[in-house]
């Protein structure tokens, strides 16, 4: 084999592997999240893409905080230090709920440990 | 021993020429750019600073050097990328991609760069080898590409994770200009629906493990890279650890990293960079750094096409401004389309699917880089 | 190379079997014991991550893992458990039990489980060394266990580690029926005299040079541990190297907890563990977990009727409740005795007494350690 | 000799050895608390066991500290983590006095450092 | 195994001699000088203990000892030197010195004790290694003193680190008769014209580089100790890796230090250090000690006979105090002079030119360790 | 070569070698804090010895931060501890301006690091 048909079929074989571990892993995680749901009822439903008015007004006061973190993130790119990811603005309005109770348990941790 | 013979030990040093000259220069360069441009600056800088050393004596290569001895620790056992990778791992949150399981496929699509670029040196001349070395540049992530480098071609470690680190701080600069090529206004504004999926601590903490077992098994080549990045995750979402989490975060990336880029500084020798009194000057060096490059836009041309097909397949509900993100280099391009997303109409909201599909980059690229291990080792 | 040989070179991977799918299995319970359950979780998941990977081709014996480098790096040479035994003692008070020294008896009568289980795994057929290592479980204390284990029987590692740190983090629930059923109300119900001598600065720095130089003259063989024990106290205790101190109860123990744990966690290889194509299942794996469970529960008998032996002498002056403290696991075994106390009679505080017996019951532990290392290698 | 009785000597010889090690360090504690006293005159007096009035109350002020130490003790254990034992609180009552110098001592340095 | 076999197996330990007690007592007064005297005790307490567990069949030469491991890791590699310089560095500012360049004189005019020592030394029958060795106590500098002893003398680490340190922690005591016996209070109420040129954060951060470079270019051998202590410093002065200046600052040589006294204190074996069986009483200890405290009383000496001999030629413009801080001791020396200028008269302020001339010592001090290396092994 | 004469060559040569480089060095430091100066124009002009009456005041108000500087070292003394040099002290008043803008972005990176 030429070393270039070589590397035709690295590219083929090497794409192809990366898109079926990717598809393999995209099918885990819906499957996992599905299984492994919050006991607690999260007040956000997952399956209603159409907003209630109830909803629409969490979307948006998400929305702005989102806002709020997209400025916050523009700033820090001035400084761009990607090995340290502000996370805490990155997972900004949507989760606050979900890991409150994990965070207050850290929390505990930090002030006693 | 007489006079003359003791003067000719002492001051008869290393030979010092033009190329080592020209190669301080390069590393002052680096340093400049370090801390004036601020381009990655924790790596750039420590890398400037071993290629300083490395002409003056002090090479990975020279016996009896301390450089060495911190090349043999943590090169030679690919300790360094590892640990750095530990460290990264427990800094990302991959509850934005877990949501929005659908955006792994862009971290597929924008590893097309690392086989397109090999495809290209290869047909330079460059054995498969170094051809591989050099496309795994379009991986765009650090600590990938020198673990790669470090198995294939390890004489090419310093060219290739200075293209590596810098295109990675270049992310706002080379970006934009393709992103706006290739995209029309219509379809930057697209806005996406923002209803992910809640996602449970249980989900949180089980992926990481999840993901090394999948890997590992398919691409037991990625296997070290991605065990290393998900430990880090694991220790980060385990929650009972911080002591460890936190050791990941500071302590051991932050040692990882000031030795990883001294030691990768430290291989880049005037003879292996710029001029070996063998062979002549080191063109490779120069075509290194341009293949990587075509990399890194071949990557974000793939991914923003994969995302307009995304858009067309999903009936316009992908914004393809989030294909971009797909190369990995996270957490930059990730932020840069959720911008672009903003700049085109001050109410589009995208950060959260960029963050998932730059999430999925990093994983694609981690991915990429064992399956190329493996193929192109397979084939040598 | 033709398509075909390729093709099997990267898809002819390690095997993969049941008993490789089981001891990832079990990797994850270990993890969900220490995420979920918080049973030791700075050891346990490690070790349970360790696992995982080693069952995925990365473990401790398998060549160009990066998990041998770390295993030869710090188990070989024995650095990491002497590491993390600077860090606890640069964390443990010893003026409870400078100021009642009495109380340093407990500490050997809790070790009887040790050469107790050494004794029935003897009659068990185990050869010497095995047996050793299977009662050192018996110190209930992770960093002697393993010191000894790596020097007697390494491939033992993975079994007595998870049992030692397991077994610390179930004290609450496997002490309390002991110690109700080996004592009395009235017995629990005593109250300790509380009139501990004064311990003055020099003696705190004092103590842990007197007693490094006592143990290793007369147990060489507990040296190593007891010296790196007492360093991370004599730091703690002088008062100006707070530097110091503060790395160790950090950084320095961080790490190597992080590490030891993933080492250990990395020789537990499914053939190692569970079942051995030559040799059938590894019923032994099953049997160290027992005896280990014996041990335990023998240290604890020994420990309490010490205790109650010493309020016979005393005429009444010991609480036999803090004889359970002398295994060691400290420091939860001397919470546990204060609180058992405490149940029986809400103004009945012990804790100082229980924390002297528990700290004796570390030392206790070590020079155990030492003295069954010095013995069983002079007999074998 | 028989595994077995090679292992009942190990365990007599252990044990034995164990025991006289830990007696041995009985006495060189005993010793050394005896030997290096605090120039400072302690407050309580370490020979006498009945408490005079004053003495007393000083001795139900440190078992109420105690009580906090043990209420607050118990709650750490629902998260035991020995390798963060909680050494301040185990200090308790009784050695707060005695520590206090070397303890500003450090909180300076800290302050310092 | 018959029983009285192995009881002589397990009580027949390595042989405990009065010269093994002597030296335990020699390791506690090191820790009693750390503790109670407060002399350098992150370096004296560990070194102190090392030579406790030397004694004790831990030393640094034993087989299978824990500190063998760690001296051959960090002592033969030179890395813990390296690793205390880059703390270092990062915790120096230079700018005093590059707004007084002048200054820098003294740091070299500081150096001769090392060099009139040496040449005592070698009169006394020192072989020439030993006696460069000895005469690098000179320098005042720990780090700088080990990585010369360990290429030219490893032998005598012992006795040289510990002389080393003490005497930089007795600057306070060992400098002022001197400096009072050879400069006249007139003198000494110099007042020195504050006028430093300003020092622009480009200079700041070129200084490190440039000093890298032309150092190791005069001096290979003072390379690594030169680019170690110009690394940290770049670190603290570019203003962008505040991580990494942190983690020298903290992690790096908190760790490093406490391993290097733990290893350097291993080395000192009762036959080294006090009484070899073969060849009788080591003489040669207390001499090191009286010669290392010879080069100390010189280096202040010639240091303050060019502070004056600058006073001379600048017509009273320079306080010849300020040449005591040419000798390194970096940053006691510096303070003491501006204490004693401040005691001659309340309102002579010259700690900045003071501090200038301390760092100049400091670089003076590695420099001259470098060329010292060169040139004894070049005669060699 | 006698060993004294060795070490008569070693200590010529040597003590040689370091006031040729430490002058070396004293050359190139004077070029480059004349080579790059801070753009904006420093308040204390760099040639001027004889003080102006407004320059004076500011040497006084110097002198006075430095006795503080001076007193704090004293104190730090009596536990003297090399390795951590208070730095901060010793920068003291006159480098307090020219770092103003560099500490600042410190500051701001260790708020968000
Ligand atoms: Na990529
Ligand atoms: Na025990
Ligand atoms: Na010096």
């Amino acid at each position: 084999m030429s070393i270039l048909s070589q590397a035709l079929w690295i590219t083929a074989l090497g794409m192809g592997l990366v898109f079926a571990a990717l598809i393999l892993l995209a099918g885990l995680m819906s499957l996992m999240t599905r299984m492994f749901r919050e006991r607690v009822p999260s007040p956000v439903s997952t399956d209603s893409t159409h907003p209630s008015p109830d909803r629409e007004r969490g979307e948006k006061a998400r929305a702005a905080a989102i806002a709020v973190a997209v400025a916050l993130a523009e700033q820090e790119q001035v400084t761009a230090r990607p090995i340290t990811p502000p996370q805490p603005i990155i997972v900004g309005a949507w989760q606050l709920g979900m890991r409150t109770r994990q965070m207050t348990q850290k929390g505990e941790m930090k002030r006693r440990g | 021993m007489n006079l003359p013979e003791w003067l000719s030990t002492i001051f008869g040093g290393p030979t010092f020429t033009w190329a080592h000259a020209l190669m301080l220069l390069i590393g002052g360069a680096l340093i400049y750019l370090a801390v004036a441009k601020e381009y990655e600056p924790v790596l750039l800088l420590p890398i400037g600073f071993g290629c300083i050393l490395a002409n003056l004596g002090m090479s990975a290569y020279a016996e009896e050097s301390f450089m060495r001895v911190i090349y043999k620790a943590g090169i030679e056992t690919e300790l360094f990328p590892l640990l750095v990778f530990i460290g990264v791992g427990a800094m990302i949150d991959f509850r934005p991609l877990l949501a929005q399981p659908s955006l792994a496929l862009l971290g597929a699509a924008g590893q097309f760069g690392i086989f397109g670029t090999l495809l290209l040196a290869a047909a330079l001349g460059f054995p498969l080898n170094e051809a591989a070395s050099i496309g795994v540049i379009g991986a765009i992530d650090g600590p990938t590409a020198i673990f790669v480098t470090t198995k294939l071609a390890p004489h090419l470690l310093g060219p290739i994770a200075v293209a590596a680190y810098s295109y990675m701080s270049l992310v706002p600069i080379i970006q934009p200009p393709i992103m706006r090529l290739l995209t029309t206004r219509r379809e930057r504004q697209i806005r996406m629906d923002y209803a992910p999926r809640p996602v449970s601590r249980v989900t949180a903490v089980a992926f990481p493990i999840v993901v090394t077992v999948i890997i590992s098994l398919i691409a037991p080549s990625a296997a070290p890279l991605i065990a290393a990045l998900m430990l880090g995750n694991l220790l980060r979402e385990a929650g009972v650890v911080d002591r460890l989490s936190k050791a990941a975060q500071n302590e051991i990336i932050n040692i990882a990293t000031l030795f990883l880029g001294l030691a990768i500084g430290a291989t880049m020798t005037a003879d292996k960079f710029l001029y070996d009194p063998a062979s002549g000057i080191q063109w490779q060096t120069l075509m290194v750094l341009g293949l990587g490059l075509l990399a890194f836009v071949v990557d974000t041309i793939t991914g923003l096409l994969f995302g307009k097909f995304m858009a067309l397949v999903t009936g316009g509900k992908v914004n393809p401004l989030i294909g971009a993100c797909g190369i990995s280099a996270f957490p930059m391009a990730g932020r840069l389309s959720a911008k672009m997303a903003l700049e085109e109409d001050p109410d589009n909201f995208i950060l959260m699917h960029a963050m998932g599909a730059n999430t999925a980059g990093q994983l694609g690229s981690v991915i990429a880089g064992g399956v190329l291990l493996a193929v192109v080792a397979g084939m040598m």
